[in-house]
């Protein structure tokens, strides 16, 4: 699996000529909201040159460069895909597709899927066909996953689904939804779960949009009245959802990891937004030392966070257990939060405006940003079950 | 100086909470917000909030006020924290009244206070120009002859901006600091309403050689620095009690919900780390509940102690209000970040108030600084 | 009990007056360790002014001024009694007598013991005879104070005492120890304990000194033997004694409390070293800003927590209930030691020294007390054992 | 430039961990303490240190070193923070050497670096004058004519100042700042031991017109201050490696502890709150080790990043090391502030770590002004 480095230098260079060759101007600058392609039926290209770049990479397996090839992917290893996405990052070149499915499903499906699983929507997911929500929590669940209530009956061929699902991402424009249901009420709670593949076209299901104290939001509540899903749409053993739920859960805690450094909208950098909102001495310090000190500290963790950031990759290509990955989600959405309060607090006044003209676009930006900053130590397992997780599985501290 | 309400005290303070959570809750806030009301808060509210004299406790009687007390006005401030009341009742009934209480002279005192203390007329005062509060830094000028002066300038974050009929604005002229009073529509005064996140309101002012009769500044022709720095303090413990109260509210909640949300079959009141981050958070709360009652009494018992109190309260109830709500938003959890949720205009109020008349490095050097370091 | 402020400003003056005539010169200056009058049999007068003084106190009454006269107090009410160490304070005269008997002890006996007890030990507490020592902790009970294991037996006319008590302060030098001694091993942790006097100089009592991190101390350990206590030597109930440990607790938290305030050594204030060790700029500012920026963090801190106990005072005068008193154990405390912490950032290097000619007296004692601030918020009931009190007795949370 | 240990650096640090445990546990630091050793260390401990090439981990081979990169030496140093064993390693053979590595001329690293590198010959830096890390404040001076140097000042907190044979003082003279090598017995340099709390050794130098040849000035006439610098650097470095090694011993020891003590029934390490506590402290143990690596990878492979990621070090360490000490004792409960546990110890070497090289307020900033603001 290991490439000597010479090996891995030239597919560097490879990767830099094609991406020179291939990726349009326009797609080499970070992407707002509007940017984004996230396919699916009811999905559209933001731009032709969104268009050309997206069916370049695809053809050329790079959407999803780890999954086998007759699955739309690339077949290559784990640090030549981050040779990829390194290469990607040093020219500003776009994600020329977003989605779930391609994170998160994807993933799970070549684990836990059946063949004709896999046939019918690894490829599907590539050629942008299908977007996929995820239907994990519910009203009430909270972090405790396991309580899980949205039931399943087994029928002969199939099984009737009724309850509801909350945070199910942009769930009105999606196609499907991979979902944890309850399928037996019988023995632990984290038993009698199923993972199930849904359409989200079948009769009986609805979905709502959730406003949140950012504003308008992608989030949906959505609904399971009576709905018929197939038999053939269960993925892994019956009343074993768990354990492809957890495998799952450790890609959305990456990506939430991660997530500072992949943000949808233009983030201005605290140390960006002192230069333009703070004053400087004569010698080039900023004079309010309170602030200089706050900044100094958070690019401070910033940069130890990135430090860390590539010591996980290098153990994990080196093969080197350690606990550096089981603290970064906290880390990073915590550090996320700092950004947001420290933002607002360099741009004063400047920072705390709604709408309207009187404010920059950036300015109303990093406002709606701070507070979905909120949801991040809250989503995707909160702070309190990651420092749980810390205490239990690396200090091994007795439970109560 | 007393830390402790009295009678009369306290029953101003179950009063104004019985008519606020009545007739202005969080509730109302949001609908001010979701009707986009361009008043940006009910004027029969405030009718009947000045007609229960909250306009003028404070105020001396010689102008028409119940010369109550800053503690008694604290109780009232305390209450509207709670509720997140939208009033002219902070901008113009304290720090307005309190600027041309210590700026003006008899006769403008005389002109004035009693309207404003009936609520009648509404003032705001017009000071910060940049992003930062910063009252030592003035870029707006004051050409003076012997009858007029003309004002031009840029001002911003002008609370309660939009809606004021007469605004103060303060100005570098050649007697010192002064400060204008300025009608609303005089001409080459331009107001933008800036909305802001707390749904609350603000403007940006600008001033194009605005032109008023030198008796429209306050005081004479004496320097008005002092005196504005003196009604700035009352402004800045005047609004750490109301942020004391919305503090103490969103804990209130936040506590209420630990009590009755359950996770992992226990209710999470009862895991022991939410515990000590609650009880962190009392504790802080107690503090800051002993420097706000002192400050208010300062200002009636002991006037020489009010800068350094009202910077000591400032900063920590800054500090407490950020640290207060994001608790409050992590342990109410998915909901939390739900605009369904209140929990979210708290969070929003406490990060204009925490802007609003200093932020904590503003008011953290200020006090070194008062303590001669 | 409340007194108009007139009849008070009258009593001010009085107190004042007195002060000015018989508080000797020599005794308005802080005491070090070495000026501390202890009393008992084995103490002696560090100097004939502080012998002068105490004895002038004590014939006043004011070694204890609340409580009756027949047991050497002066009958005085809590706020005569506040002005009268508000007085003493402001001349910086010095603390008369000092001891547990009379802290701790005498107001337990006062509420819990009959009449021959408190006949027999408050005089002589006050008349300085007796020095007593507090039997409480364990070794390896910790905060746990219910689960002790130390053992009387009941006999006919006396106990049987056996088992070992740590942190008794300066045992070697008290005639006397207040124990909690467990009586019976049935019911609930709690109940089965008692309260008992033990005579310091019985047959099978033995002392031995422990080191702390500070260098030596005043604690020991203190090992019983076979003791043999008089029936009359219980206090309230048998097997109630939590109940007298309980509101002895008090007592204990509030010393912890102030303890700053009252140090037995002179303590330097982060300002003071501030002016000391940091150098001013042009406009008199520190120019180290972070620390200029701690202290400030620091003075705030203080000012809040003396407010708080200006307002505690002022609630317990009118009546009024808050849970403001619950709070200030924690809160003093972890002051303390943020004090101490910033103290050694001050003083740099300087602070560092542990003996020899090279620092000053006080830079040595600052950081001997430094060492000494980490015992602060873990006796007299742990930080943690705080915040699960204000969570209980606040708050209300449930409880597991 | 690698953030894990290849092969040969884990066995080093295995084969260091061994021989420290066994032959300087803490014990040893204890015993040095009680019986008032006036050296500080065991000297037969260092010849063994010595022997096993610790002393000349780093150095080019060309000097008699082993050319082995910091990062293995990070793995030594690392292991006597977990043992606290005093020896002359980090001042003399990290921080002097390299002084004389980046400052010497060629025949004066000839001269004195192989015997540094076989411990043979102990030096040590005085570089502070005041109680706090100064570097550009150099008060000391040298005067110099065409055969010797004068110096004359006062130096403190000059880490095994007192022992050490071979002192290099920094002084101020005509070609900048100058870096001078002076015997310990030379006439007019007078060495007062401090014992410190560490029970480490520390002294106080004076210089009384002390005289030595100009051939004693490192680097000849060339200003000595960015040599300095990245010998000090290094040095921070490599302290930060230490401070992890201690961090990690005085965490496990307290986690093992949280694994055993009882109290109300249960064991401690049950709380939720502690369990939270110690996660989070084992999340920046995380960022710090990160941290450490980086900057001693960068040392041998990129220089350029040294600056930035030692100040990130040394602050980052000097904050945990305070965090985790100060939450060893408080776990601990009453046992921790008995000097009988050992934890007092690393208590008290932290704090001393702390000051050496900079404290935090010193390396945040220098860290705003690398970058720039």
């Amino acid at each position: 699996m290991t490439h000597s480095s010479a090996t891995a230098d030239a597919f560097r260079q490879e990767v830099r000529d094609w991406l020179e060759e291939n990726c349009p101007q326009s797609q080499r600058q970070p992407a707002v909201a509007a940017d984004q392609f996230w396919g699916g039926r009811s999905g559209s290209f933001p731009s032709e040159d969104a268009r050309l770049w997206y069916e370049r990479m695809r053809d050329k397996g790079w959407v999803a460069p780890e999954w086998p090839r007759e699955y739309g992917g690339a077949a290559l290893d784990a640090q030549q895909a981050r040779i990829i996405k390194q290469e990607m990052k040093r020219i500003n070149a776009r994600t020329p597709l977003y989605g779930l499915g391609l994170w998160m499903l994807g993933p799970a499906l070549l684990e836990y899927g059946n063949t004709s699983q896999k046939e019918q929507h690894l490829p599907a997911i590539v050629k942008a066909e299908t977007r996929w929500a995820q239907g994990y929590s519910e009203p009430g669940a909270g972090s405790d996953l396991a309580s899980l209530q949205c039931r399943a009956e087994e029928h002969d061929d199939h099984f009737l689904v009724n309850g509801s699902k909350i945070w199910t991402t942009a769930a009105d424009r999606c196609d499907w939804i991979f979902c944890l249901v309850r399928t037996s009420t019988e023995g632990k709670k984290q038993e009698g779960i199923s993972f199930l593949l849904i359409d989200m076209h079948s009769p009986g299901v609805s979905t709502t949009p959730i406003e949140l104290i950012s504003g308008e939001s992608e989030f949906c509540q959505t609904f399971f009245d009576n709905v018929k899903v197939p038999r053939e749409n269960l993925v892994g053993e019956l009343n074993k959802g768990w354990s492809v739920a957890k495998a799952l859960l450790v890609h959305e805690r990456k990506l939430m990891a991660e997530i500072g450094s992949d943000s949808p909208r233009k983030v201005v950098s605290p140390r960006e937004a002192a230069e333009q909102y703070l004053q400087k001495d004569d010698t080039g310090k900023l004079t309010n030392t309170e602030l200089r000190s706050q900044l100094a500290d958070y690019d401070m963790q910033m940069h130890a966070i990135g430090l860390t950031h590539m010591r996980c990759f290098e153990e994990r290509q080196a093969g080197v257990r350690s606990p550096a990955p089981l603290v970064m989600k906290y880390l990073g959405t915590e550090a996320e939060k700092t950004k947001s309060e420290l933002l607002l607090k360099i741009m004063g006044s400047r920072g705390l405006g709604w709408e309207g003209d009187s404010f920059t676009d950036e300015e109303l930006d990093t406002l709606r940003l701070w507070a979905m900053s909120k949801a991040m130590t809250i989503a995707g397992g909160s702070s309190e079950i990651q420092l749980n997780v810390i205490a239990k599985s690396v200090l091994e501290l007795p439970q109560e | 100086m007393p830390l402790v309400l009295n009678e009369e005290q306290r029953l101003l303070r179950d009063t104004s909470r019985e008519f606020l959570q009545r007739s202005a809750p969080v509730a109302a806030l949001r609908a001010l917000r979701d009707e986009r009301n361009s008043l940006g808060y009910q004027a029969d509210l405030w009718a009947e909030m000045a007609e229960m004299g909250w306009a003028c406790v404070t105020l001396p009687e010689a102008y028409g006020g119940l010369d109550f007390g800053f503690l008694g006005l604290g109780c009232v401030l305390e209450e509207t924290g709670r509720t997140l009341t939208a009033s002219p009742l902070f901008a113009s009934a304290v720090l307005g009244s309190n600027t041309i209480l210590f700026a003006g002279t008899e006769s403008q005192k005389e002109h004035y206070l009693p309207r404003i203390a009936t609520g009648e007329l509404t003032v705001a005062l017009a000071l910060d120009e940049s992003h930062h509060h910063a009252p030592a830094d003035t870029g707006c000028t004051a050409q003076c002859n012997d009858e007029h002066a003309v004002i031009s300038g840029r001002k911003v974050f002008v609370a309660d901006g939009h809606s004021a009929e007469l605004l103060l604005v303060v100005a570098e002229d050649q007697y010192g600091l002064g400060i204008y009073a300025i009608p609303e529509n005089t001409p080459g005064l331009l107001r933008e309403r800036t909305v802001m996140v707390d749904s609350r309101n603000a403007a940006n002012l600008t001033l194009n050689a605005v032109t008023v009769p030198l008796s429209q500044r306050l005081g004479g022709t004496e320097d008005c620095a002092a005196a504005l720095e003196q009604a700035l303090d009352r402004g800045r413990l005047a609004l750490s009690a109301e942020m004391l109260g919305l503090v103490e509210e969103v804990f209130e909640r936040t506590v209420a919900y630990l009590k009755e949300r359950e996770q992992f079959g226990a209710l999470i009141g009862s895991f022991q780390a939410l515990q000590h981050r609650a009880a962190q958070l009392q504790a802080e709360i107690e503090l800051c509940r002993s420097v706000v009652m002192q400050g208010l009494s300062a200002i009636d018992d002991a006037p020489e102690q009010v800068p350094l109190t009202a910077s000591l309260a400032k900063a920590r109830l800054n500090d407490l209000a950020e640290w207060a709500t994001n608790e409050a938003v992590q342990m109410h959890g998915g909901i939390g970040v739900t605009d369904e949720l209140e929990i979210g205009f708290f969070l929003k109020r406490a990060r204009v108030s925490m802007q609003m008349l200093g932020d904590t490095a503003f008011h953290r050097d200020r006090y070194a600084t008062l303590s001669g370091y």
